[in-house]
């Protein structure tokens, strides 16, 4: 037992973890004093996804505080509690029905079907051991569509039946849509198969026009529209929360990005290239169109800007150039701005944080934009303005269309059905003394004198 | 002159304002209490244990007027600030002997013209 | 020195170091210009278990919000110190003697003693350096330890005691029992010995059961209990901090538990797996548990069963199933609001933010889980329900026992001995102003309008 | 399509990029059932780079917070912003012009001119997609650079003028001087060349040189100095924060300096090993400083200890002992205190968080170190104590001066250009009110009561 | 009718709650405030720089009652609140010359029935 | 005796305070209030949607005083409030007709001994 601390496997003596060890490494036998060599591809893809997945799991923690922070004192705890059983519910759903549907065996281009509850995984040897990390990829990735939802139904909504909305989206309408896409689904069959490298559509949209079914059928919240319609400004509680998630989303997009090669290739640093140079370019444009609609350049409506950049340039992080991002960024900068007063003003949709217009409405711009932008040099295809042509455009019109109609009509529907059974909406007197107290029993921000007056 | 005080439920302050501008007052300073009346508090449990509330989140506001505004500031207050529920809160009147405005060193009615 | 950023070892030329990774890559000698092809297990091993230990590391900011956010913003400052210096006391003390005693040369199978201040290790090999990982490693483990203790007696206990407690802690009481458990000590050389993969007992056990020695020598908060000996609720000033601390304790686990492999095997998405899913089941477990006792979803006992699930699972993280996984959080989440009732409530121990009952308690039923749920097919021992026997079971018992004597009886005399020597509580009138005006000189909101009343 | 979630790289078949992962890959040909068995060491490299490089871009969020928290609620929105708009704008920045000044063809040893735009990347082959994470690891590191500005110019500053600041310094000013000891220039190539292995000149010294330039021209804050010119406390709104960003600088340190090896080798974790250890060892000599001096140990200054130990082993990490570390670390706590009330009171130059302390001074001072200190054993190269001569000494203080007249002179310069055109002060007004009113029409912190007296 | 303001420690709040209710006396209304008096405020030192705090924190409590239960009133507040150390506060008497209850629209001494 | 109530800008605390002290007078309670007066609020974009900011962070201070004092002591708060620009604020001076210092009992004009 000497010198124990200079192995580097505490594991293989303490656990006697060996023999599992020996079918995990790809060199078949080997003893302590004559370990492997080298590093197996097969592990070296393990650890990158591995931690490509726990950064993406960070970013629930980003969520939860840009939800919080955009939204007012009175209803923090009610926000963080549904952030945090989102990702909890979700995780259960997702092991038990999620993943089946999504990557189980193909029915007829629609949905899979199998493995439910990891069933299939095996450690008996490398292989086996993947699913299991490539199971924490997926559920952190149908986590981050589902949290997506919270924000734009915050301050109205019943926990309860939020809950119940979590479970469902993960257990079943995330699954689906992505099944179509990424699980060996229609989408994926056709011809030009679609491009969603790390699922702008997938994710993002889906989280996004599920929101919009709940804030549409949920109403706006109280004082948020004068009685002639004019909306108001209901503000944020929290701007340091607000930065400190945008900053944690950024971070946690690159495991998102990068990570989904799901592998140890030599193009996750060009992934992070885009990923990044896109954030940057939408932050700085979605500034600059606050600053020029309204004078000044608003904290909030910048911050939202890097999460609409990271949203679009998600499909296409891995196809297009560096200069393609940049300009993909520029767009969703833009657009996010616009998008969100249109909401607001025109449709008259009361979405507190902006995730409708960041996740949905971005989403689908990136995904567009995957059939404008790809370059062969980066992804090995060609869009529309690199000689491709019109077919890759053409699928990702398609795609983006289902998967609207599919998550936006699942929504509508699950958000009836929780209307009438649990109910959907707290009543007046809870909305106006705030979630906190009258849900969860418990004030944020106890000792704080905070004047409450809507 | 009469510095009105007047304690009613947060979410009405802005019912308040309103109703005090409809009547030509625009002069006002509001802060947070913590207050207790009729309206017993509540108990809450946090981690497991009971926790008595009794001391509830209320706006407080003052307005100084001249005499003869007085009346209607009140009702302006009560219009806005009732719901029939218990904790709508109360008014209280108090007599100011002198008043002077800062910036002109106007005094007494003078400060409110 | 054209294109020197196509290189990729910047090192290499510009400090010299090219001796000495000569030493460290398996493949002896090379040139930049024929580098070596693969990357050598050896130091994907470092690269695990560093990025491991990083996440780890974070830990500590995590810990820092859940025990600020839980308390009264009096005293926020006050613990911010004490997490910040407990890991920077920690981490020296842990270097001049803490890891010599728990690795070093065993002695009786009490304590190890050798290698005081990384005298032991070199760079001349792969080997060498290895052992300079692992220290990292280890280091931060010990300063999570000690952390936890700090939530436990917070908002009264003197900070200059606090210091040297935690040099104490993370110097000799953590190692002792580390060693027996991993550092080749007697509870590893048990005919069945003990399992406790990532250290629910090692790590957060210990933790606890000093917690619970302060908490009881200290007594409670002034105000915590009235005279006839009932529970007050004195709640935190900060949910957001403490769901963004979960969420940042949750991100660590990560590295926590999976890194626990210290090397880059093909198992470490397993263990995330298992340690995601009790996590999320504990989460739900405890949230319904506070609903049905409480009548609402008590929101920082419901993040308290998030910590109570990742705690429980660490010990078995390994050898579990996710089914199994799935248990010991249901387990976990429910024990956990019990526990803390219980020692509120019957032992009238004032704890302030569930260190005890998370750390010590769970710890414990988590590690004894592993002799019930231990999957042959998973860590390759089978527990009482996998057809095991009882004998890993009793192992479990006995190391469960055994560091509860070590670390509560060794608690009692450290507090003890802090004080009458420096003293551990402050005055009651500096209780009253709170310990940041006191003891530090500031406030942790200046400007903000807190009411501080009790 | 059956079983496709057992696959490890979704990307192949979904993307099509198998082409390019042909490239990547160094065994030339493979099809996905005969996958390479190995991960190749250059990917490995990208890996770990990618991975430290994200670390980094989180200290991002570190700073902000830090920032954030010391100054005054009133200006919370506006610190916000600077901080994530300098990391927006620098990375375009850096893209389109400081990666070209910093790496490309030397010119004279003073600069370098190619590659803009990443003109000469390419998808090619291993090493043209090594170019793309390079980049990124370097990008944020000049992030860093540059955000060191905006705290000691906060809470006065105009945001326009700040923007084009951020701008300038990360498309100039850091490349040069970068390009003289990283990139190839005069500094690495003089006989004996200079030692800063992460950059505690590079990044550091230059942002707090430039920080000093910026706090100069601008001035103190309105109520900094008495007219008898005593300096007067003006406390941050927010210690939660501070501490908070400190804990995630820490934690991305360990990507700033283990990362600086930009390879997969396998002394990483020993450079983690002297960085931990000089940040806990400067921690507590700042906190015994400050209580020996002020009979508090004070929060914030503290706080500022742990960057300062950071700061000043980031040049030496590869090249110091670990007891060398503990001693670097030693001193750079006693300077931050002693440097920050020497800047405060004596030079009367107002930096609300002590960033020209830590960054500045404390970056010089762990460089010059290095000249002493280096141990043979650990970088192969000797210090003044490890018998070396003067000689690395002598060209350690050549660098910090070289380095110092440049930033801060080119500071002075930019921050003159900037005031003679867009201005950099707010009108006195506006200080008073507060920027987030005045410059961004928001409070930070609605609903609550702050009571903003000065 | 009077409306008794007493400036206090903030931790005496429950003394003085406790104290009041023993008298029947529910209805108040609490704010914080910052306060100088006899009791003088203290040095402390931020980062190395000497910061004068003479504005303690205290508490501010209003209670208005009618005439007769005045010095009642007074005196559970002293009781609550007496530490017998510098800094325990003060108390202030006014006349109000009207009140009204805004749920019930009772004016007068009607508002404490 | 006079309790005197004065509004102003947050930002002449400081100035107020020295004013106050160079007449002697230490003992003051003060508080923030939102308030509305001459000085209209402003209007801002949050989000691209208006939003009426009308009440605006205010000061209020309290001062109780011997009547011989009143005056010296409204000077010296107008003295360190005026701005000469709209917002600057009112003092109010209310009649106070007991009052008690708490930690020695003693009553009337001797608390302020
Ligand atoms: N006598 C009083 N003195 C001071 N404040 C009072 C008094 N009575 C009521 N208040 C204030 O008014 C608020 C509402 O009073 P409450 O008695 O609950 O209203 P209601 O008469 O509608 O039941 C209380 O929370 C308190 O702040
Ligand atoms: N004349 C006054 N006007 C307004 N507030 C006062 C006055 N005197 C005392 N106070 C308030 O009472 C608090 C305590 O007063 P202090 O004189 O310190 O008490 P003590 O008489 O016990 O020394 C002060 O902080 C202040 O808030
Ligand atoms: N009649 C009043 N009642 C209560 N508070 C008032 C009244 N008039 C002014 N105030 C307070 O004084 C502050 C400044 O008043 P304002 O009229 O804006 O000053 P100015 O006379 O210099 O324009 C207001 O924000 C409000 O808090």
């Amino acid at each position: 037992m000497k010198r124990r601390w200079t192995l580097s496997t505490k594991a293989l003596t303490v656990v006697g973890l060996a023999a599992l060890v020996a079918l995990v490494l790809p060199s078949a036998g080997f003893a302590q004093d004559e370990a492997p060599e080298f590093l197996s591809q097969q592990n070296g893809n393990v650890m990158w996804t591995l931690i490509a997945a726990i950064l993406v799991m960070f970013m629930q923690a980003g969520f939860a505080m840009v939800e919080t922070g955009l939204t007012r004192a009175k209803n923090a705890g009610n926000i963080l509690m549904k952030n945090m059983f989102d990702f909890s519910a979700g995780s259960v759903a997702f092991f038990l029905v999620g993943f089946a549907l999504m990557f189980g065996d193909d029915i007829g281009g629609f949905v899979g079907f199998s493995n439910f509850g990891l069933s299939e995984a095996n450690t008996a040897d490398a292989d086996g051991l993947w699913g299991y990390t490539f199971w924490f990829f997926q559920c952190v990735f149908a986590a981050t569509a589902v949290t997506i939802v919270s924000g734009a139904i915050a301050e109205r909504t019943k926990f309860v039946s939020y809950l119940f909305l979590s479970f469902l989206v993960t257990a079943v309408v995330y699954p689906i849509s992505g099944h179509w896409i990424w699980g060996g689904g229609w989408l994926s069959q056709l011809e030009t198969p679609m491009i969603d490298f790390a699922g702008s559509t997938v994710v993002h949209s889906v989280g996004g026009w599920i929101a919009m079914a709940g804030a549409l059928v949920l109403g706006p919240r109280i004082g948020k529209y004068t009685k002639d319609g004019v909306a108001r400004a209901i503000p944020g509680h929290n701007l340091p929360l607000v930065a400190l998630g945008v900053f944690i989303l950024w971070f946690g997009w690159f495991g998102f990005n990068p990570g989904s090669t799901t592998a140890a290739n030599g193009n996750i640093g060009l992934i992070a290239v885009t990923t990044n140079l896109a954030a940057a370019m939408a932050a700085l444009a979605a500034m600059c169109t606050a600053w020029l609609r309204y004078g000044k350049p608003d904290v909030s409506m910048s911050l939202n800007g890097v999460l609409a950049g990271l949203v679009a340039i998600t499909a296409g992080c891995a196809n297009v150039s560096p200069m393609g991002a940049l300009i993909i960024g520029f767009g969703a900068g833009i657009l996010v701005v616009l998008s969100i007063e249109f909401l607001d003003k025109v449709l008259k949709i009361d979405d507190p944080v902006g995730a409708i217009s960041v996740h949905g409405v971005c989403g689908a711009f990136g995904t567009l934009c995957v059939g404008l932008f790809a370059s062969p040099d980066f992804g090995g295809t060609a869009g529309l303005f690199y000689g491709g042509g019109l077919s890759q455009l053409i699928t990702q019109i398609i795609g983006v269309g289902a998967v609207f109609v599919w998550s936006f009509g699942a929504g509508l529907v699950l958000f009836a059905l929780l209307k009438i059974t649990v109910g959907i909406r707290v009543t007046a007197e809870e909305e106006l003394k705030g979630l906190d107290l009258t849900e969860h029993g418990s004030e944020a921000y106890s000792g704080f004198q905070i004047f409450i007056t809507e | 002159m009469k510095l009105i005080i007047a304690y009613f439920r947060p979410e009405q302050l802005n019912a308040v304002k309103q109703a005090l501008y409809a009547k030509g007052v625009h002069s006002m300073s509001a802060t947070n209490i913590a207050g207790s009346g009729r309206q017993k508090g509540y108990t809450e449990t946090y981690r497991g244990v009971m926790i008595e509330v009794n001391l509830l989140k209320k706006v407080r506001l003052e307005v100084a007027v001249k005499d003869e505004k007085v009346t209607e500031t009140m009702d302006a207050i009560s219009a806005g600030a009732q719901t029939g529920k218990e904790g709508d809160g109360m008014i209280f009147v108090l007599d100011i002997a002198d008043a002077r405005r800062i910036r002109t060193g106007e005094t007494g009615e003078m400060v409110f013209g």
